[in-house]
């Protein structure tokens, strides 16, 4: 065989082969891994949304994703704000539960950050930062409380704790949050909501 | 006739009567009274920190010369000491003694002696020992207390950087007032608190000719034109360059650390762009910027230029064509 | 259908790309003469650049085209050149094994010192500004022929003077290049009497300065005329080959012990 | 986000070499003098613009489309390497001194991870391609920075009194280390 | 091949050409994934399976291959091999997928894998390519486990995930972040230096 | 008056008080001279005597070679007893006429130069020049009737001369303006028609401000001005003063010809006028010997070849402290190791002093003094580290060879690196590597 012939054979054959042995393998693993970013999406809307029994999305796009969230009913109980944007260093992505006037907070759930460990990285603490996230009013827009105040009660319905030495970061989730509820309600009015969701599962 | 033995050496003969230990000292002098406001503000807590970052830098320089076999004579160069004193005038005074020694340590081992010693150091070693120190434990490191003068007891409590930039300071009307800034009656690291002692001693080491004043002048110009372009646009949002110029670590960055000889440009032009470079950045960090105060980022990060900006601004040889 | 399509795909890449480098392959190739790269393997890689080019990767290139010979290599030993020489075949020229020898005997004791010298501590700086020492011609003892040497094979002895190991020394010459008063010359190994001394000056200044000084008295060049002249002040082997070696103890009378065989501390 | 705020954050805060870690093989290894620190640096920037490119249309066009995610190594590698070669001959053909200043650092730049990292952060970013191509120049440019600076920094210390150990790459991995402390000064500046 | 001769192939690859502190390679996923340990042992298996099935294959079709698309045929194969580690960590371990982010990809051009073709599997037995990759890989391993361990123990006050380092220890954030990387790289490529010219000094 | 001067440059102590006012006074012609057959710039002379002549004051004894040579003329009368090498104040032995006085100081020739000398030809005067071996003798000992021919594409246009003496603690200049005023001016003005120049500028410092005021009035019969200029090291290195007077640069590697320009010291202004007016050689030459280590400074005319010890000797011998024995000024002369060297057409100077104890060296810490104070404007520390670690190619790109050794760096950097002995090794280090090259 002459080498230049030679050289594409084998290069050619080593891609087949290549090809067919990822195809398999690819194959293989598909579902297991769409099944692992779908429950991890689920489990977030589980946890933000309480009461969740099966979930829809209803609405698509870069950096925004709107989930139902219904009961055992069938009825829909709240929505699940699928959001992200810049923190301090790098990408933050949450996940916030509303009722479905989109007027009170359920919860909120981060999902993937970069923050500082020990500081910014703060905003994932379920115990402090998070808990203030329950149960607030969004019907305005939220605001951050600085200094930070020691009893929770004395906060507005509308204010959160500022972690004290993260400042960028609480602002910056407080800016996904304020700025995605704004889109939801501007999605809502135009009534680009899917009726005809599909279901997550 | 004569029994005299001579000295051998290549001309010149003569030689001025400066010297490295001179300039240290003079340094050292310049520096104290910054150190004695310190002192008053902050009372026994300065002086531990004081004393532990120098005697960890000295430890620190003299291991490093005993495992390089080199003579421990030049451990009374006072480098070393000028490191330690610096490093501590940087340091909340709340911070543990631990990490001061921590940062100490750092400063003179991985600042200066991995590169070889006095002189050879390309960022400047107390703020190389800062900087690991803020990002080892940035909590302890943007925790304050008010000074002793202030006689106030809070759990929290922001310097007029953090509180201009966190706390909406303008709008809130509690900006710092410029007097209390001049004077050192606010919150801060040890040494920047107060304006006046810091420009004393900068005067002094400026009359003394020890260090370049293109390079406070040039830090100064530019913080003025960068800070004053926002705040005559808007100052509702932006505080004033006489402000900038007053708060954090400004004047202490630029009269004794951005001067460092070592590690700043030793051509003219490139002591221009070095300060106005360190001024903008500076500029950027406080307006824009996720720290409160920039001025140890912007040194470190025009440090990091130094050897190009050698490099591209060799002055023009007298005679010499311009290329072109 | 997918597995299809991704069998499909990677195999029209790997076509592409193989197709791809076939006409790279065609069009791009460069011939190197292998013989270059064998040369090279044994050559020292002392990139020294005694043979006088820019390393021993255009050495061997320069051998391979024939511009020089193998043996022009001064630090291979004969069995590299000979394989060098196989290689090319062509016939190895003798190699006379050759090693560097100091011309001065000025010891710390023997050559006084001219003052209290301050300054960059080598030889060439300390000459620039007449030297250290009352002997204008001899060794300054900083070592700058150590500190050229590649192969190590020099060091500074406790008198002071540069001492070359016999078996390290490749005669490639830096240590002649990099003395400011030339006092360095490339012997065959087995040359049998030097000079030890350099100066010009008339004999009673060299005595004055310098204890172990040719002083110019003759008993060398008298006992040995063939092959040993007094030449400015100083005795000279004009021709080393006639030197006859029942007449060395006869030279070596000199007094100051300026001609002779090497000593010891010459070497190790 | 802004396409503005992506170039400089590529350049300054999330810089390739001294916050993702992304080409530390070129970055030491090619930084010992500035003139071959720059040229490496144009043809990293240069190779990066175009695999952001070039990998954004075949993520968008084949891969997704046809649901081929797990060719993505496979096929963004053997892309590259293969433009890269491509480029070369170009290069050498259309103008031999910009081969001169380039070539001998394009085939280095084919398994380096910058560009791979590139092409695959671009891809889990889902960027659009007007941001895929801005994030490769800027990436591009920040390695530039980075290398040059480095360049500069180790031709000051080969005249030195570096302790031997720390000669060469340690000094320089930790001059890196320090640059990167300077870095984090422009963190947070992108909101 | 002798039991000993399969050994030395082993050892080597430990200290006297460890991929990491002698030849400097792969230096990017060193540097990227040691903040936490088991993310650096993650990614030494993930970079130890490639490596060991690349040589495997390439030194078991050595002979097939013409030496101009020597290159792009492993790359080809390392590439294979580096989706199936992608993808099985992405199936069952999505976690650790997560935080490794691209890196596991990006062992596609890690210079160890490639270098070590060319160098090694391309010219050698399988079984000698073989011992290579797995002296290589433990190698890798090795620093990538020295590394992490620091970084995780100063920087967190962890090891692995569990609390070692006392209540008092107030955790140093650097070392987690890219300065602390740098830094102690350059301090363990240094005492490994240190190290080696003393035992050479000593020979 | 505007005192004009040029950018950088230092203020050491100046210390001409020892001498200042010192008149100058005639050493005795010593018993045995030796006088070096290489006394400037270039190539050394060819003997034209052997042991055993008798040679008369003022005869040739060594020609002049090549273009760049000058000729040596015997400084007194009597026999020749060797011509070996010698002691020479550069350092490094170089071969010497030594001759034994006879006291008689009979003159070689004595005809009488009848015709006025400024009615000579350029070509007449550039011979006489020639013959008399005149070289410059404000440093650099350059062969004069070189400097009186330019290239005949370069017309210049300004004669400038020399009367800084920016040194510290010499005076020779300053005596000869005071006392040989007219002397001074016709040799410019003989320089002037030798050259075709259009003018004649005589630099002085402000600190000789008696001998400026002299020049003003006598510079009234000639084509010319005397500018005041500030006191300030180097003041009187020739491209430093063409820039300050004229504000010219030279170019790197060129030469004052090459901006129309001549720049002869004083006391060459004289030997000019000395050799065409009387045919007179260069044999004797003005020098200061001065300094705290030795008893009584003086100005002395002294015959080239004379031992350091005579003049010494005649000045009250060293102080015993005085351990640093100097040719030339503070700044850029000689040391010496002993008093048994020949005063040379160059020597401008012999000082001693008691040296302070060295200061340690420090690396340097890059304070940029040495940056900020050369008159070259190079950047010292950086040459120095290029030499160091033997970058040439370095050092020759950022300037090593345009160097002048004025010193300025190495006496202001607080760290006391050598650095102009750093710029010496570099020059020496590329000049060799060229010769070696071009072999
Ligand atoms: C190394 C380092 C990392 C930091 N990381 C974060 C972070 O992840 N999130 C954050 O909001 N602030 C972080 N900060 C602090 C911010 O720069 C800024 O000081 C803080 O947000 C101000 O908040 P405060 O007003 O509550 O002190 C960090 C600071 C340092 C020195
Ligand atoms: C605002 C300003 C401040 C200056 N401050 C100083 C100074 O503190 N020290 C100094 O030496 N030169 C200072 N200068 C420069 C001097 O005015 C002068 O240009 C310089 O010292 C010239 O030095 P030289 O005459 O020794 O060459 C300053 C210039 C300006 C414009
Ligand atoms: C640093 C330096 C300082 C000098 N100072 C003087 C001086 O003070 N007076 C002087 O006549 N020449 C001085 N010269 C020599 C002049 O540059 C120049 O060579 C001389 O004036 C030419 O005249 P000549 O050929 O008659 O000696 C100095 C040279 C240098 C490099
Ligand atoms: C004007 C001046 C400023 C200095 N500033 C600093 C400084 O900011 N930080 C420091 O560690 N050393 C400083 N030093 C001391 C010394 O230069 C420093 O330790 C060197 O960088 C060590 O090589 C300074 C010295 C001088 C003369
Ligand atoms: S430098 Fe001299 S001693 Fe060393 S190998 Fe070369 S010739 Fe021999
Ligand atoms: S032989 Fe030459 S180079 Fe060697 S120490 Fe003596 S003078 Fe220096
Ligand atoms: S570098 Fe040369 S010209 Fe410049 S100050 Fe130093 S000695 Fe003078
Ligand atoms: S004066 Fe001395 S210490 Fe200052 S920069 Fe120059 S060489 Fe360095
Ligand atoms: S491992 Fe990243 S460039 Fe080599």
């Amino acid at each position: 065989m002459k080498l230049s012939t030679r050289m594409v054979v084998v290069l050619t054959s080593i891609g087949l082969l290549s090809g067919s042995f990822l195809a398999t393998v690819g194959h293989l693993t598909k579902e297991r891994i769409a099944l692992n970013k779908q429950r991890e999406i689920e489990e977030a809307i589980i946890q933000v949304v309480p009461g969740t029994v099966s979930s829809q999305r209803l609405y698509e796009e870069r950096d925004l994703s709107v989930y139902g969230g219904k009961n055992e009913e069938g009825n829909l109980v709240g929505f699940a704000i699928h959001a992200s944007g810049i923190g301090f260093q790098d990408k933050i992505t949450l996940m916030l539960g509303t009722n479905t006037s989109l007027e009170r907070t359920n919860r909120l759930a981060i999902l993937d950050q970069k923050e500082t460990p020990g500081l910014g990285a703060k905003i994932t603490d379920r115990d402090s930062f998070l808990k203030y996230w329950e149960n607030r009013d969004c019907s305005g827009t939220i605001s951050l409380r600085k200094p930070a105040v020691s009893a929770a009660e004395k906060l507005l319905p509308s204010e959160i704790n500022t972690i004290t030495g993260a400042t960028i970061s609480s602002e910056a989730v407080l800016s996904i949050v304020n700025s995605s509820l704004e889109q939801v309600r501007e999605i809502i009015k135009e009534g680009k909501l899917s009726s005809e969701a599909q279901d997550v599962n | 006739m004569t029994n005299n033995t001579f000295i051998l050496q290549s001309s010149p003969h003569f030689k001025d009567k400066d010297s490295v230990p001179k300039i240290m000292y003079a340094v050292i002098a310049s520096l104290a009274p910054v150190v004695a406001a310190s002192l008053y503000f902050f009372r026994f807590k300065a002086l531990a920190l004081l004393l532990s970052c120098i005697a960890a830098c000295l430890v620190t320089e003299a291991l490093f010369l005993w495992l390089r076999k080199k003579p421990l004579h030049s451990l009374r160069d006072g480098s070393a000491v000028i490191t330690g004193i610096l490093l501590a005038m940087t340091l909340p005074p709340s911070l543990s003694l631990e990490l001061a020694i921590i940062g100490a340590v750092v400063a003179t081992a991985i600042g200066k002696q991995v590169f070889g010693g006095l002189g050879y150091n390309i960022f400047n070693p107390a703020l190389v020992g800062r900087a690991f120190l803020q990002t080892a434990f940035p909590v302890a490191m943007t925790t304050w207390i008010p000074p002793a003068t202030l006689k106030i007891q809070t759990a929290t409590f922001a310097t007029p950087l953090g509180n201009l930039r966190f706390q909406d300071a303008i709008a809130e009307g509690t900006l710092t007032p410029l007097k209390d800034l001049f004077i050192g009656n606010v919150g801060g690291c040890l040494g920047e608190t107060s304006a006046f002692v810091l420009i004393l001693g900068g005067l002094f080491l400026l009359s003394r000719r020890v260090i370049d004043w293109r390079i406070p002048l040039g830090i100064l110009l530019s913080l003025t034109a960068f800070t004053g372009a926002f705040w005559l646009a808007n100052p509702e949002k932006y505080a004033s360059p006489l402000f900038h110029i007053l708060a954090g670590g400004l004047l202490i960055g630029a009269f004794f650390m951005a001067t460092d000889m070592v590690t700043s440009p030793i051509t003219p032009l490139g002591t221009w762009i070095y300060a106005l470079g360190i001024g903008i950045v500076i500029g950027l960090i406080r307006l824009f910027g996720g720290f409160a105060e920039g001025v140890m980022y912007s040194i470190l990060f025009m440090n990091a230029f130094v050897p190009l900006l050698n490099r591209y601004t060799r002055p023009r040889i007298l005679g010499e064509r311009s290329k072109g | 259908m997918e597995v299809l399509l991704s069998i499909i795909t990677m195999g029209v890449m790997g076509f592409l790309f193989s197709l791809g480098l076939v006409i790279a392959y065609r069009k791009l190739r460069v011939y190197e003469d292998p013989k270059i790269e064998q040369v090279a393997k044994i050559l020292p890689q002392a990139n020294c650049g005694a043979c006088g080019y820019a390393g021993c990767r255009a050495f061997a290139e320069a051998v391979v085209k024939g511009e020089t010979t193998p043996s022009s290599c001064p630090v291979s030993d004969a069995e590299g050149v000979k394989q060098i020489a196989e290689i090319l075949g062509v016939s190895a020229a003798d190699v006379v094994k050759k090693v560097a020898r100091l011309h001065c005997r000025g010891t710390h004791e023997a050559a006084k010192n001219s003052g209290t010298y301050i300054g960059i501590s080598t030889c060439d700086a300390a000459h620039l500004i007449g030297g250290n020492k009352q002997c204008s011609y001899g060794c300054l003892h900083f070592g700058d022929c150590a500190r050229a040497c590649l192969f190590d094979a020099i060091y500074m002895n406790e008198e002071g003077l540069p001492a070359v190991i016999e078996d390290k020394c490749t005669a490639c010459g830096k240590c002649v290049e990099a003395c400011p008063r030339n006092l360095f010359e490339l012997h065959p190994v087995s040359q049998g009497i030097i000079v030890f001394c350099r100066s010009k000056d008339r004999g009673p200044v060299s005595r004055k300065v310098c204890k172990n000084a040719c002083i110019a008295c003759g008993i060398c060049s008298r006992a040995c005329p063939e092959a040993i002249v007094i030449e400015n002040n100083l005795a000279k082997i004009t021709n080393y080959k006639k030197i006859d070696p029942e007449k060395i103890p006869e030279i070596e009378k000199c007094p100051t012990g300026a001609i002779g065989r090497l000593k010891k501390e010459d070497e190790r | 986000m802004e396409l503005v705020a992506i170039f400089i954050s590529a350049i300054l805060i999330n810089n390739f070499v001294l916050y993702y870690f992304l080409g530390i093989c070129p970055f030491l290894g090619v930084s010992k003098k500035i003139d071959s620190a720059f040229s490496m640096g144009l043809a990293v920037t240069f190779v990066m613009t175009i695999t952001a490119v070039v990998s954004w249309v075949i993520n968008h066009w084949i891969l997704i489309p046809h649901e081929l995610d797990y060719l993505k190594i496979v096929s963004f590698i053997l892309v590259i390497a293969s433009l890269v070669q491509l480029v070369e001959m170009f290069i050498r053909k259309i103008s031999p001194p910009l081969y001169q200043a380039l070539g001998i650092y394009l085939p280095l730049i084919t398994t380096n991870c910058a560009i791979m990292g590139l092409a695959l952060l671009a891809a889990l970013r889902d960027y659009g391609f007007a941001e895929t191509v801005i994030f490769g120049f800027g990436s591009g440019l920040g390695f530039t920075l980075a290398i040059i600076i480095m360049a500069a920094i180790r031709e000051q210390l080969d005249l030195a009194d570096v302790p031997a150990p720390l000669k060469g790459p340690a000094i320089a991995l930790i001059v890196a280390g320090i640059m990167a402390l300077a870095f984090m000064g422009f963190v947070g500046m992108i909101k | 091949m002798s039991t000993k001769a399969a050994g030395q192939e082993f050892i080597k690859g430990l200290w006297d050409e460890n991929p990491v502190f002698r030849q400097l390679l792969g230096l990017c996923p060193t540097l990227a994934v040691t903040g936490a340990v088991i993310n650096g042992l993650a990614m030494g298996l993930a970079t130890t399976f490639v490596l060991i099935f690349s040589s495997l294959v390439v030194s078991s079709i050595k002979k097939l291959i013409p030496s101009q698309v020597r290159i792009a045929s492993y790359i080809v194969i390392i590439a294979t091999f580096v989706t199936v580690a992608d993808r099985f960590l992405a199936a069952f371990f999505p976690p650790i997928s997560k935080s490794l982010g691209p890196y596991i990809p990006l062992i596609v051009v890690n210079c160890i894998i490639l270098g070590r073709q060319e160098a090694y599997s391309s010219k050698n037995t399988v079984g000698r390519s073989l011992m290579d990759a797995l002296g290589m890989s433990a190698g890798f391993v090795l620093a990538l486990l020295i590394l992490s361990a620091i970084r995780e123990i100063l920087g967190a006050g962890t090891f692995f995930g569990y609390q070692v380092m006392g209540a008092w220890f107030e955790p140093w954030i650097i070392m987690i972040l890219p300065p602390g990387a740098f830094i102690t790289l350059g301090i363990l490529l240094a005492l490994a230096l240190q190290i080696e010219r003393r035992t050479k000094s000593r020979k | 008056m505007k005192v004009k001067t040029f950018a950088h440059g230092i203020h050491p102590p100046e210390l001409k008080d020892f001498t200042a006012e010192k008149a100058i006074e005639s050493l005795p012609p010593p018993e045995k001279v030796m006088i070096p057959l290489l006394q400037h710039f270039g190539k050394p002379a060819k003997p034209l005597v052997q042991k055993g002549d008798q040679v008369h004051l003022g005869q040739k004894i060594g020609e002049r070679q090549t273009l760049f040579s000058a000729s040596v003329h015997s400084s007194v009368s009597g026999k020749v007893i060797s011509v070996d090498n010698y002691n020479h104040p550069g350092g490094n032995p170089i071969p010497a006429v030594s001759i034994t006085n006879d006291g008689q100081d009979l003159p070689f020739s004595d005809k009488e130069e009848t015709k006025n000398p400024f009615s000579f030809s350029p070509e007449e005067i550039r011979q006489k020049v020639k013959e008399a071996g005149v070289v410059g003798l404000g440093g650099a000992a350059f062969p004069t009737a070189v400097k009186l021919s330019p290239p005949k594409d370069k017309p210049i246009e300004t004669i400038i001369i020399n009367g800084c003496e920016c040194e510290p603690l010499l005076t020779s200049d300053y005596r000869l303006m005071l006392e040989a005023p007219e002397d001074i001016l016709k040799g410019a003005e003989l320089a002037r028609i030798a050259t075709g120049a259009k003018r004649i500028i005589v630099g002085i410092e402000d600190n000789k401000k008696k001998a400026f005021e002299i020049f003003q009035d006598k510079i009234q019969n000639f084509a010319g001005e005397v500018a005041l200029l500030k006191t300030k090291y180097p003041q009187g290195a020739e491209k430093n003063l063409i820039y300050a007077l004229l504000r010219r640069e030279v170019p790197t590697g060129g030469l004052p010809f090459d901006v129309g320009v001549v720049v002869q010291n004083v006391g060459t202004a004289k030997a000019i006028w000395e050799a065409v007016s009387k045919g007179k050689p260069l044999y004797e030459r003005v020098i200061s010997v001065s300094g705290q280590g030795i008893m009584e400074p003086k100005n002395l005319l002294v015959r080239i070849g004379t031992p350091f010890k005579n003049v010494v000797e005649f000045c009250g011998g060293l102080k015993e402290d005085a351990d640093i024995l100097v040719m030339g000024g503070p700044m850029m002369g000689i040391v010496q190791w002993s008093l048994d060297v020949p005063v040379v057409k160059g020597t401008s100077g012999i000082l001693a002093w008691a040296a302070p104890r060295p200061s340690l060296e420090y690396p340097c810490i890059r304070c940029g003094r040495c940056v900020e104070n050369c008159p070259m404007t190079l950047v010292p520390t950086q040459l120095a580290r290029y030499v160091k670690f033997d970058d040439l190619t370095a050092a020759e790109k950022w300037g090593v060879l345009d160097c002048v050794e004025c010193g300025c760096c190495q006496y202001i950097c607080p760290s006391k690196i050598p650095l102009v002995h750093w710029m010496r090794v570099g020059k020496n280090r590329i000049i060799t590597l060229k010769q070696k090259k071009s072999a």
